[in-house]
């Protein structure tokens, strides 16, 4: 297993921990450290001696300390634990002792150590992969995607009608509701939205139902949208009109039933 | 990658690479560029002894009638979307809206008074109609231009389309619900206005000349 | 300019233009982004009735052994040059910013774990994770936070993107160098350690089923 001399690894040992104690700074954590620690056994990382790697930590630890270089708490706290299993695979199990047993967790620790090396492995792999921008290139001149909001104007025959009624009325027709205080009675709305209906063709929001001069004063919108509606429900009662609301709060909508005698 | 790649250990200092792989070369740099690339900055960027001219003559033809297209921008060569393919490169969005109140009016003395010339429009509206408004039915195709009057100017007149007809289930201008109708509706007073007839039906000739010939 | 195009008005509504020219259509697109485009996104862009998966395969074909490659990223598609001619592109070439050695290993390990959590990577480090180090993967877009644990505290979990998939030439994170292998070698199990009770024994199922749904 051990091919080199046992000298060769106390000198290689004796290596790795100078060039430790010089350059802490340059590790990432205590695995780390057992990481580097552990290729001065020249195995396999499945068949490391987690005992011999502990004895390897503390020693680098005590030389740290006599040196006087400060470690982080991590280094310590590793170093306390070693010892503890140091201990643990030393002396005969203790049945009254509860717990993993030693062996447990040294096979968990170079679990640890053979698990970070094979990231290390990996993300070296990953890194010489070829890469964008580097070994491969995406295309240079782009063209967006440009959005075009294209809109579509529509409108109802009724629109049509009312439009052109509008402007026959204009000068010498005043609407007789104008007449009348802001008050559109459902008999009204009924009588206006009866001949209408037939009109509209698909389904309608009712309130294109409202007469003119009611739908600005919102005194006068407010009574005709009320008779409206209710004219709206007695045209469906009557079995003339079918209404449907998509929404809460969205806009009513009417339509002629069909195949029934107005 | 690719198996045609050659060896760099194969060439010899002075011999360029095969044609083939000076195409991939030309292609590979214009699709990364940011710019068009000049012949001269394609030789300068290639392998010693390449010859980008000929590269592009290759790569131009085996574009052809592609979905990208080897193009010659100002001095410098660049890879671009076929002409004919531009539309993909947008994205239509639709927005219904209403027809404004103006854009409706002109319309309806359109469709009830065709042919009608703009002063005409403006008559009857009592307001200037905007150009916006008279452009913005053409554009949805809903008026076309008729026949000019044989008045004074030779006026263009404005009348209704198939397209119209269609948007309101109509079968012709005829069907437009007249006065009577708009009156039995409730939508027009029950006396007549004084001095206008019913547009509709064989009237509705009568009823223009009427109209304008007094305006 | 293109011969194979047909007349917009030869088709008809529901007929699909036929596959020739969905390859164009494609290319076109893949051609003017340099984003990966997923399938579902052609299919938005080309005329009802498209099939861009087929014209894909055909477009891949087309582009074998070219200066530029159709490659698979994710769930997307996108055109890229050949590797082998990264040498030609000194002008083009991105310095990426230098990763630190915690920054890759932390990558390396959210890529080959995910999804994982700040506390699974500072396990496998053995050291804690700087916030700067996941900060500025997380700048790169080279991961983002996947869904949350569902273990005690329901810790959030991180993945790598598309953009991760991207720079690296991968399809999927499946096609990460050595995966196989090191699942087989029990190095990817989420091993607790001794003592600390098998709390995510049912999660590790999980996890696995996570990275290939996700990839």
């Amino acid at each position: 297993m051990a091919e080199t001399e046992p000298s060769m690894i106390d000198v290689g040992a004796r290596l790795a921990a100078e060039a430790l104690i010089v350059d802490v700074d340059g590790f990432e954590g205590p695995l780390d450290v057992l990481l580097m620690l552990s290729r001065t056994q020249k195995v396999d990382l499945r068949q490391i001696s987690v005992l011999a790697l502990a004895e390897q930590y503390l020693s680098f630890i005590d030389k740290a300390r006599d040196l006087r270089i400060e470690l982080a708490a991590d280094y310590l706290v590793m170093a306390a634990w070693l010892a503890f299993l140091k201990s643990r695979l030393l002396l005969p199990p203790d049945p009254e002792e509860e717990g993993p047993s030693g062996e447990e967790l040294a096979a968990h620790l170079a679990f640890q150590l053979e698990r970070l090396q094979a990231m290390r492995e990996a993300a070296a792999q990953l890194m010489a992969r070829d890469q964008l921008g580097r070994d491969f290139f995406a295309r240079g001149i782009t063209e967006d995607v440009t959005r075009v909001r294209r809109v579509s104007y529509t409108a109802t025959l009724l629109d049509l009608m009312q439009g052109y009624a509008r402007l026959r009325t204009k000068d010498d027709f005043r609407p007789f509701v104008m007449d009348r205080d802001a008050v559109f009675t459902m008999e009204e709305a009924l009588a206006r939205m009866r001949p209408l209906l037939g009109f509209a063709g698909g389904w309608t929001d009712i309130l294109s139902y409202l007469p003119e001069g009611f739908t600005t004063d919102p005194a006068r919108r407010r009574s005709a949208t009320a008779s409206t509606f209710a004219a709206s429900l007695e045209l469906v009662k009557e079995g003339h009109a079918e209404l449907r609301q998509g929404d809460t709060f969205a806009p009513i909508q009417i339509r002629r039933k069909e195949g029934r005698d107005g | 990658m690719a198996e045609t790649t050659t060896e760099p250990g194969e060439e010899s200092l002075f011999d360029a690479p095969p044609m083939g792989e000076q195409e991939r070369m030309v292609e590979a740099i214009l699709f990364a560029s940011a710019e068009p690339v000049s012949v001269r900055d394609l030789a300068g960027r290639m392998p010693h002894g390449a010859d980008p001219a000929e590269a592009l003559v290759h790569l131009r033809k085996r574009y052809e009638g592609r979905g990208v297209q080897v193009v010659k921008v100002g001095d410098g060569w660049a890879i671009r979307t076929a002409a004919d393919l531009g539309f993909l490169m947008q994205k239509e969005t639709v927005e219904t809206r209403k027809l404004s109140r103006a854009a409706i009016e002109t319309l309806a003395i359109i469709a009830y008074h065709q042919p009608v010339t703009r002063a005409e429009i403006e008559e009857i509206r009592g307001v200037s109609v905007s150009r916006g408004t008279i452009d913005q039915l053409l554009d949805m195709e809903w008026i076309r231009f008729g026949r000019r009057k044989m008045t004074p100017g030779r006026p263009v007149t404005f009348v209704v389309t198939e397209g119209f007809l269609d948007h309101f289930g109509l079968e012709s201008a005829r069907d437009l619900p007249g006065l009577k109708e708009l009156r039995a509706a409730g939508l027009l007073d029950n006396r007549p206005p004084p001095g206008l007839g019913a547009a509709s039906d064989e009237d509705e000739d009568d009823d223009q000349d009427d109209m304008f010939e007094d305006g």
